[in-house]
């Protein structure tokens, strides 16, 4: 065992600069750069989150016009070497004994591309030392952008998990217990409808219902916190925050219980009459001592197995839906402006801090498998 | 030389002729002079911010984050082309414009209360020149041949000999003014986004703000230039308060909740199906349409004239006649918009009925060289097809079409698709990247289909849309675009529509080169007079609009607003701006009484 | 085909379970009748009688010159002209006042001793709509709400709502069916190949899939898109490639556990090979969560299928799909019934796949009995 | 004397795919405070579906009409609240298949602890020392170390004590014993029953001992319920029945017996399979990172030869290594030193390779239940093997399966069903009849017999000694009933602990055995076990 930890630990650095290396390909190929983003944000063209905000409501049209433009031609040549050199993607050969500001006087000095595998190289060396670099459009370091944005991430991921594993858990075992019963259809019904409503609809009809100057206005329509959150009492801040993230908790886990409910209720289903449920039955242990005690771990497994998805994807996929309807700021968003905006800093950072992390997760989780199951080995069989 | 020619000293300068206002005005004609200072304003705006330094690529910059600052010379919403002495009190320039010197006022104090002087303008200049974001630079670098400060208060700019003048004093009054001291002091970087805003000279100033949701701006109490003539009436709001929303919906609840008070709504349907909730029924807000008198964006469909099948004049016109705006705007726009005709629609400058005698001199000559058809010299200005609402597909037009497309050799085949000589279907791609068009297109390319065309909707991600749409690929049939306009054409409408920039300008995504057109394009660059821009600019929309180059699209002529009705404006505004935050103001009476009704907390 | 004793046994176990038996049926004669939805929704005619001629404009193209018009592409079917034309056999008057002759023929006043008259008709679909027909609404405002027209309303771009959930049903199922049993297929495959063998196979089969896990999907649909134009089949593979990884974990977990079991060590002590150990022994003993997720991969992939319209890399604009019609629904609440259309539809479709799934997790449940 | 238990008009059905099985019909009986009532009879009878459904145990296909009093109390259709106030306490149970029947995922020492803490509200270190001393009392040797291993690190008979531990823990007022000692050896048997006697005296415990072992039931039980077909076909006290049989069934079960001794084979007949020094250590791993601490050593350098027509027997006191043994020789777990089938080293073959050897041997499993695919009907387990090996030409499979069936005693009507749809008796058919089919070389039979009635047994040797006499066989034949190892084995191999003791000629190792240890085995089984 030890010697098989020790083998996926070591492989976890091959598997990460795999990673790195597909998506540093990929990214090879993929239309647009940073350039581009920049040409279009100087045209004044919309935002990248623009058409996934429900803000495509707005109407087709408002080009910009601006006649002062004068960037029409792209970008100025020297403009764009200085950012061409600031991201990385170039470097200024200077005449020799040349001193003096590169940037600046970036006229005296040749340009010269850096070719892809060198540019890899460069990154990778510095990911090795975990030096994310700084974002191409905001003068904020990788780690910190993404320190900013966690608190988001963590509420929905960390709370959503949470309710959706205590509520599906107990209810996906009753459901077992009472399979084919009345109880078991319509709490099917009701689990199923929650899921059949589409996500992007939840959030709004949630937001327009319950927080909206409409109907009942009961929650607020944004953020994590109040105004004047710094000044309240301990318990104040913790309702405050509770009474924040009530919508977007619920719009972001209604949907997780079906799956989860349901493979519950299977998995039950599959050990409930097997001979040592009878044998722990014969000890005159109580329904729920049975149910909890014996079999939950026996069944348990495979919802074990999905959680470590589960885990990287809430935690570190963000949801960008509900983030951009209750105005929050999280990683979902983030993720998603810089993979559009070829933010390739933040790309190539937040994958390798996610990548990694998520194998060590997947270490973890194997672990668990043995701690579950002790049967479970993963030597070669067969 | 300076004596030779005659310096001309002004409180303000117009790119053509007189200003409108003297120099002893006491306010501007549109403001209430007496208007009642106090209230709050607050409006919203989409997303997030994380910056406060508009001049950055980086970061996303808070709304009204360059309200900050202040310009040496400033504009005004009822005049083109003027621009009045904010911080100087006069300014001096050579007949020609080669060189403008600024007196500046003495007067003028930062918001910290430190004096503004020659060296803050010059220092300004540097930084905008080396770190500001490419506009800038190659302005400053390229027009600019020196800036000096030529004593404390004064400062003069000198023009690089060969570029045209005309605009250049008013361009080097556009200057936003920063604080050197300020800025070296807090070591600040125009370069990189913070959340410090640099030091400005403007009334108002930062007040509070919780970063990505909300921001607000108070009025600075010392503000130099409150007894300025420029700012008489403007300025009434004591705080502007901006709420961010990552979402539209969440937007509008917030609206009829209260949150922010003042909504300029952009969406027809929203406009059309948002505003029935009691606040609205009971008056206590307001939802009003107020003129607006400013220049019709360009929007149109815009065909790559590059492409060989949309070369034939009519093929585009037949395509264009298949564009229902009327049916458009009835069944997906709650008839909100009004038909864009011409390129300077909502303007003096778009052209009329048959070419006018003064518009005759020009295309004469264009004509008598073949550059022309005759026929533009009599016939009526090209306007867009009107085509019934009631139905989709209007017959009448789609047998004009038909009848166009077969003249031009596209022939209907056995399968209804229309085929030219080599058999090849007439292809159209329409390129989008913005969800909100699908419900536009989509019917258009159902008429287009119905007549044989071959055309598609193609979506793509920003990124492939630029990619595709800029130089030098201009891989597309057609897309949406803005055809390129302003109030005073001038060097930059080469951009759009010269041969020069057919294939290398991202405003002239169509690919306009046409030696009428250029010659035209030179008549409006060398115009001395008001009128002769006009008539200039009138002739080269007629031109342009003969060769069908563009399917134009629709506009908006009014302001939709809606408020809470607690904020005044002058009786008759001004046509070029709706200044809500400047030149209304908030009546207290009203206020305590939405409050007293419980609208308003 | 006949089948084993142990499968009659296992279809009588599903059909014992009525829930799972009727969802079944429904699902399948929904997914049936959708299959011809160009019959019951469409804007061209069944059937149309032009002088004695008999054509299926549903199936075969006709141009309006056909009946008489002047346009050599497709005829308008909806068109009042066109109508005339036919129901009078192409009298030459239709193209002044088509509505009024119309009218005349059908409350029978038209004279029919009118030169070249010949009478004519046509049969409609049940829903005289196709999911791409633009409506014209007599001066309402896209979306509309239902009425006598339009039974589902419109959508913002003034289609028929009920003839979209048809089409757009028949191409989501079909979709999300296609999708998901490549994917099953393929990650079961996979999955229990890692579980079953162990070692060197599982610790560089995973690996391989860490690594393709941390392929960027956005990216790689915006190569591929910018490659190749946008197409059911694409997307459909696209979506395959990045789905089949979604069940190996769960699958290989339930592997790793079976395959200690006793009666592996009894089938191998037989001499089974592992691939019929594979998928007789150890799978129907691992397939709780494939069997359980399935419904919710179908319905997720036409989820997906929305996320990705939604993010502009969906399918392409022309075609129906269910996904467009939810996002309509968030955009335009204003008009309910958008909402209920899409909730409803994912309702209907979902619990029938549960159920069916349900019946079919019974049905292999040896200790499962019915009353 | 009060009656603790009072069984009257007992029906018993299952519903198997839409029809309705019965199982149990109008069986009555009781048992006194004190008594030891035998329940024997015919596998498949119904003796375990009736000791279950004294305390509602029976699976949900099962339906029961009828009465079960337990001191007065209806146990049929009483609230579960109600059974489980008498589960465990008061009726304790040993379950007839130890092997399944212990959580997988749960050490011995969690298992043992639970029941102490449930109903005596032990913890800690208090319940582990009474955990110990059950261990021991059981005869579990090393229990301390046994304590944190999981069942499936426990030999059968190792299982089955922990069951018995677990059952004795609370001190119940009647224990359920359904044939709680087939896996072990006969000295701990004793060692068992003498652990019951003693209760019996000392707290009075009422027993409901079901067994295929009359000789038990001569020494322990005071009343006998023959059972068969469903029905108690005759009942009374011991010492009548067994002198007095009426029944005709109860003089077919009594005058049943293994007899015969191996014909003896010729030497010139080809080795089938050999071992030398084969080796099997089990990694004992502790922490949660598994760290290896030492090992179990199961198997010490077993070498041992079988010809063709020739029968192995394996005993030994339980946990001594034999199944393991066993499995190791099948190259079924991994072992260290030469095995050669027909000729073949097999040690060092993998994948396809190994697999073509497989039809040459197969193995029936001590634990029959675990070791039948629980979503594979019995005719598909049976036949799988023709699937892989291919049939016998002319003829069909399902011909070949009715077949082995009837010669393993099973109605090849039942062919259809699910393995936990049969009796433990029959499941143990089912493992045989897989074996069989195929006609392999050598044959593995772990504990064939355990689970089966003498009547059933003594058919399954006499088909096990036909099919040898008739395809030269080989045979490993594992098992602690030291008769049945007399009636069939020619040669016998003595483990403890790990390490071959003994090896020789049947015959000279049953009448003049070695060691001490093989003595001892020996006195148990005929001297003390049958002599009464
Ligand atoms: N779940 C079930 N479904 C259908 N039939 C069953 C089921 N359980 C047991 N039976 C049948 O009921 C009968 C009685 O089974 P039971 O287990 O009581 O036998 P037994 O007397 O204990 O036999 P053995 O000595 O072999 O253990 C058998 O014929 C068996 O096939
Ligand atoms: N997987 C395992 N891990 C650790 N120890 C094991 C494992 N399997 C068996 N053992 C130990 O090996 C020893 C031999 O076990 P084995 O099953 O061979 O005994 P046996 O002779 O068949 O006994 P019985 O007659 O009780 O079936 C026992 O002490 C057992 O605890
Ligand atoms: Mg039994
Ligand atoms: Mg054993």
């Amino acid at each position: 065992m030890l010697a098989y930890i020790l083998r996926r630990l070591l492989l976890v650095i091959p598997t990460l600069f795999g990673i790195m290396v597909v998506n540093f390909a990929l990214t090879q190929f993929v239309p647009g750069g940073p350039f581009d983003q920049i040409e279009a944000r100087l045209e004044g063209e919309g935002d990248s989150i623009d058409a996934v905000a429900g803000n495509s409501g707005k109407d087709p049209g408002a080009v910009s016009t601006d006649p002062g433009y004068v960037g029409a031609r792209g970008l100025p040549p020297e403009f764009r070497a200085k950012l061409e050199v600031e991201f990385g993607f170039a470097r200024f050969i200077c005449p020799d004994g040349y001193e003096g500001n590169l940037i600046q006087q970036a006229k005296d000095c040749e340009k010269e591309m850096i070719p892809a595998v060198e540019r890899f190289v460069i990154m990778m060396g510095k990911f090795i030392r975990f030096d994310f670099g700084e974002s191409y459009f905001k003068s904020q370091s990788v780690v910190s952008l993404i320190l900013d944005k966690m608190p988001v991430s963590i509420t929905l991921g960390l709370w959503s998990t949470l309710i959706a594993y205590m509520v599906s858990i107990p209810l996906g075992i009753r459901k077992a217990v009472k399979d084919g019963s009345s109880f078991d259809s319509w709490t099917s019904g009701i689990i199923i409808a929650a899921y059949a409503i589409p996500g992007l609809l939840i959030a709004v009809l949630l937001l327009v219902l319950f927080a909206g100057g409409s109907y009942w206005k009961l929650f607020p329509l944004r953020g994590l916190t109040s105004d004047g959150f710094e000044d309240m009492s301990m318990i104040g801040k913790a309702l405050d925050y509770l009474w924040h993230i009530t919508l977007p908790v619920l719009a972001s886990t209604i949907s997780s219980f079906a799956t989860l409910t349901l493979l519950t209720k299977n998995s039950f289903l599959d050990e409930i009459r097997k001979q040592y449920v009878m044998t722990a039955r014969a000890k005159g242990l109580s329904e729920r001592r049975v149910l909890y005690g014996h079999v939950f771990r026996n069944a348990m497994l495979i919802v074990i197995a999905g959680f470590p998805a589960l885990f990287i994807s809430v935690f570190f996929g963000g949801n960008l839906i509900i983030e951009n309807i209750f105005s929050l700021d999280g990683l979902g968003q983030l993720g998603f402006r810089s993979a559009v905006e070829r933010d390739y800093p933040v790309v190539f950072g937040t994958l390798f801090a996610f990548g990694l992390m998520g194998l060590v997760v997947g270490i973890l989780s194997d672990l668990m498998y043995v701690w579950i199951d002790p049967r479970i080995d993963f030597e070669r069989r067969g | 030389r300076a004596e030779d020619t005659k310096i001309i000293t002004a409180h303000g300068i117009s790119t053509f002729g007189e200003l409108k206002y003297p120099a002893d005005f006491k306010h501007l004609d549109y403001v209430n002079p007496d208007a009642p200072k106090g209230g709050e304003i607050s409006e919203w705006a989409p997303g997030t911010f994380d910056s406060l330094n508009p001049y950055s690529v980086k970061g996303v910059s808070a709304a009204l984050a360059s309200g900050f600052y202040e310009t040496i010379l400033t504009g005004t919403a009822d005049e083109i082309g003027a621009l009045y002495c904010l911080m100087c009190e006069t300014m001096e320039y050579p007949e020609d414009r080669s060189w403008v010197i600024f007196n500046l006022r003495n007067d003028v104090k930062f918001s910290d209360g430190s004096p503004m002087t020659a060296e803050d303008v010059v220092f300004s200049y540097e930084m905008f020149r080396d770190k500001g974001i490419a506009e800038y630079r190659s302005v400053f670098n390229d027009k600019f041949q020196s800036v000096e400060a030529l004593d404390p208060y004064r400062v003069k700019f000198t023009f690089t000999p060969g570029t045209p003048f005309r605009d250049m004093p008013g361009t080097a009054g556009s200057l936003t003014v920063i604080s050197k001291a300020d800025y070296l002091a807090n070591k600040r970087d125009l370069e990189e986004s913070s959340l410090k805003p640099f030091l400005g000279t403007a009334p108002y100033v930062l007040d509070s703000m919780k970063v990505g949701q909300q921001i607000i701006y108070k009025r600075n109490p010392e503000y130099w230039g409150a007894n300025h003539p420029l700012s008489i009436g403007q300025n009434n709001f004591d705080r502007i308060r901006i709420e961010y929303f990552g979402d539209d919906t969440a937007a509008i609840e917030a609206f009829k909740s209260g949150i922010y008070t003042f909504r300029n709504e952009n969406s027809s349907k929203n406009w059309a199906t948002a505003y029935d909730f009691p606040n609205v029924t009971s008056g206590a807000v307001a939802k009003v349409q107020l003129p607006n008198g400013a220049i019709a964006s360009g929007q149109a469909f815009l065909f790559n004239l590059r492409r060989e099948k949309l070369q034939d004049p009519r093929v585009r016109e037949a395509i264009g006649l298949m564009f229902n705006f009327e049916w458009s705007n009835q069944t997906l726009f709650y008839g909100l918009y009004a038909r864009i005709n011409s390129i300077w629609e909502n303007t003096q400058m778009a052209a009329k009925g048959p070419a006018s005698a003064a518009e005759t001199v020009l295309l004469q000559p264009l004509v008598d060289e073949g550059l022309l058809p005759a026929s533009i010299l009599t016939d009526e200005a090209v306007m867009a097809p009107v085509s019934t609402p009631d139905k989709a597909m209007d017959r009448g037009n789609l047998r004009r079409a038909s009848a166009l497309l077969d003249e031009a050799g596209w022939i209907v085949g056995n399968d209804g698709m229309r085929r030219n000589a080599k058999g090849e279907t007439l292809k159209l791609e329409f390129l989008e990247d913005s969800p909100s068009f699908e419900r536009v297109i989509n019917p258009y390319v159902e008429n287009l289909r119905a007549l044989g065309v071959d055309a598609s909707l193609v979506m793509v991600d920003p990124a492939q849309m630029s990619q595709r749409s800029d130089p030098p690929n201009f891989d597309f049939d057609i897309i949406v675009g803005g055809a390129i306009n302003g109030y005073e054409p001038g060097s930059d409408m080469k951009q759009g529509y010269a041969s020069v920039t057919a294939n290398n300008s991202t405003r002239n995504r169509a690919g306009v080169a046409n030696p009428a057109v250029d010659r035209l394009l030179d008549v409006i660059e060398a115009a001395k007079t008001r009128e002769e821009l006009d008539v200039a600019t009138q002739a080269l929309d007629r031109v342009l609009r003969s060769t069908r180059f563009w399917v134009p699209q629709w506009y908006k002529n009014t302001h939709t607003v809606a408020y809470y009705d607690q904020y005044a404006h002058p009786e008759a505004l001004p046509p070029y701006a709706l200044g809500e935050l400047s030149f209304w103001w908030f009546d207290q009476a009203k206020a305590d009484k939405l409050k007293a009704a419980g609208v308003l907390k | 085909m006949a089948l084993s004793p142990l499968n009659q046994r296992r279809w009588r176990n599903f059909k014992a379970n009525r829930r799972a038996y009727w969802s079944l049926m429904v699902f399948s004669i929904l997914f049936g009748l959708s299959l011809f939805a160009e019959v019951l929704a469409n804007d061209r005619p069944l059937l149309v009688n032009y002088r004695d001629e008999w054509r299926m404009p549903f199936l075969k193209f006709y141009s309006e010159k056909d009946f008489g018009g002047d346009f050599g592409t497709e005829a308008n079917y909806k068109a009042p002209e066109v109508q005339c034309l036919i129901l009078t056999g192409g009298l030459a008057e239709c193209f002044d006042d088509a509505e009024d002759i119309t009218k005349a023929v059908q409350a029978g006043r038209f004279d029919t001793a009118t030169e070249g008259y010949q009478n004519g008709w046509m049969i409609w679909p049940l829903i005289p709509y196709s999911y791409n027909t633009i409506n014209d609404l007599g001066g309402q405002a896209a979306p509309s709400a239902p009425d006598a027209q339009h039974w589902l309303g419109t959508d913002d771009t003034s289609r028929d709502v009920l003839a979209r959930v048809i089409y757009g049903f028949r191409l989501s199922v079909a979709f999300g069916l296609i999708v998901t049993v490549l994917t099953s297929i393929i990650g079961i495959a996979a999955g229990a190949v890692q579980g079953y063998f162990g070692g060197k196979v599982d610790l560089i089969f995973q690996r391989a899939l860490e690594i393709w896990g941390g392929v960027p999907e956005l990216y790689f649909i915006i190569i591929v898109f910018a490659v190749w134009e946008r197409s059911f089949w694409i997307l459909l593979s696209i979506m395959v490639l990045f789905g089949w990884t979604r069940l190996i974990g769960v699958v290989r977990a339930e592997f790793l556990r079976a395959r200690n079991f006793e009666y592996v060590r009894a089938a191998k002590a037989l001499g089974v090979p592992d691939r019929v150990i594979i998928f007789r022994h150890v799978l129907p003993n691992a397939m709780v969560a494939t069997l359980t997720m399935l419904p919710f991969a179908i319905s997720g992939t036409i989820g997906a299928l929305a996320s990705l319209d939604y993010l502009g890399f969906g399918l392409p604009a022309s075609l129906p799909s269910l996904g467009q019609l939810s996002r309509q629904a968030q955009q335009n609440l204003q008009m309910p019934s958008l909402a209920f259309t899409a909730f409803f539809t994912f309702a209907i479709m979902l619990s029938l796949l549960v159920f069916i799934f349900e019946g079919v997790r019974d049905a292999f449940d040896p200790r499962k009995t019915f009353q | 004397m009060n009656t603790v238990l009072e069984v009257s008009g007992l029906n018993i059905g299952f519903r198997q795919d839409g029809r309705d099985i019965t199982a149990v019909r109008g069986v009555s009986f009781s048992v006194a405070k004190g008594e030891t009532v035998a329940l024997v009879g015919e596998s498949g009878s119904g003796k375990s579906v009736t000791a279950l459904s004294t305390v509602g145990l029976l699976p949900e296909s099962a339906t029961v009409t009828g009465s079960v009093r337990y001191l007065g109390r209806e146990m049929v259709g009483a609230s579960q609240a109600d059974l489980r106030r008498v589960r465990g306490n008061d009726i304790s149970f040993i379950f007839q298949e130890p092997m399944t029947s212990l959580n997988p995922l749960h050490t011995i020492e969690r298992q043992l602890a639970e029941s102490l803490g449930l109903h005596q509200g032990l913890g800690g270190a208090a319940a582990r020392a009474r955990s110990l001393e059950l261990l021991n009392k059981v005869g579990i040797r090393d229990a301390e170390s046994r304590l944190s291993a999981y069942p499936h690190q426990l030999s059968g008979g190792q299982r089955q004590r922990v069951m018995i531990a677990m059952a004795l823990a609370n001190g119940p007022e009647l224990l359920v014993a359904d044939e709680p000692t087939t896996a072990l050896d006969v000295t701990i048997q004793a060692q068992i029953l003498a652990l019951l006697a003693d209760l019996k005296r000392s707290e009075s415990l009422s027993l409901l001992f079901i067994t295929h072992d009359l000789g038990i039931v001569r020494r322990i039980a005071d009343r006998v319920c023959v059972m068969q077909g469903g029905e108690i076909v005759e009942q009374g006290p011991t010492a009548e029945i067994f002198a007095n049989p009426q029944h005709p069934y109860t003089q077919k079960l009594l005058a049943a017996e293994p007899k015969g001794r191996p014909d003896p084979v010729a030497e010139t007949a080809p080795v089938v399979v050999e071992t030398d020094k084969l080796r099997v250590w089990f990694p004992i791993q502790a922490g949660f990172l598994r760290k290896t601490v030492g090992h179990v050593k199961a198997v010490n350098e077993a070498t041992l030869s079988v010809r063709a027509g020739e029968t192995l027997g394996i005993v030994g006191e339980s946990g001594s290594g034999k199944t393991t043994l066993a499995l190791a020789i099948l190259r079924l777990i991994e072992s260290t030193g030469r095995i050669s089938v027909l000729g073949h080293d097999i040690d060092g073959l993998t994948g396809t390779a190994l697999r073509s050897h497989r039809r040459d041997m197969q193995i029936v499993f001590q634990d029959p239940f675990g070791s039948l695919s629980p979503r594979m009907t019995a005719a598909e387990i049976v036949a799988e093997g023709l699937g892989v090996h291919g049939l016998e030409p002319g003829r069909n499979r399902a011909e070949m399966v009715a077949e082995i069936m009837a010669e393993v005693g099973l109605d090849p009507a039942m062919a259809a069903r699910y393995p936990h749809e049969f009796s433990g008796g029959q499941r143990q058919r089912i493992a045989i009849a897989r074996a069989m089919i195929l006609r392999p070389k050598l044959v593995v039979l772990d504990e064939p017999t355990s689970a089966l009635d003498m009547t059933v047994q003594v058919q399954i040797v006499d088909l096990l000694r036909d099919l040898q006499r008739k395809w030269g066989l080989a045979y490993i034949f594992i098992s602690h009933d030291l008769r049945v190892v007399r009636a069939l084995a020619h040669k016998v191999l003595v483990m403890k602990e790990g390490n071959v003791v003994e090896t020789g000629i049947g015959a000279q190792i049953f009448e003049a055995p070695q060691t001490d240890y093989t003595r001892a085995l020996m006195a148990a089984a005929f001297g003390t076990g049958t002599a009464q």
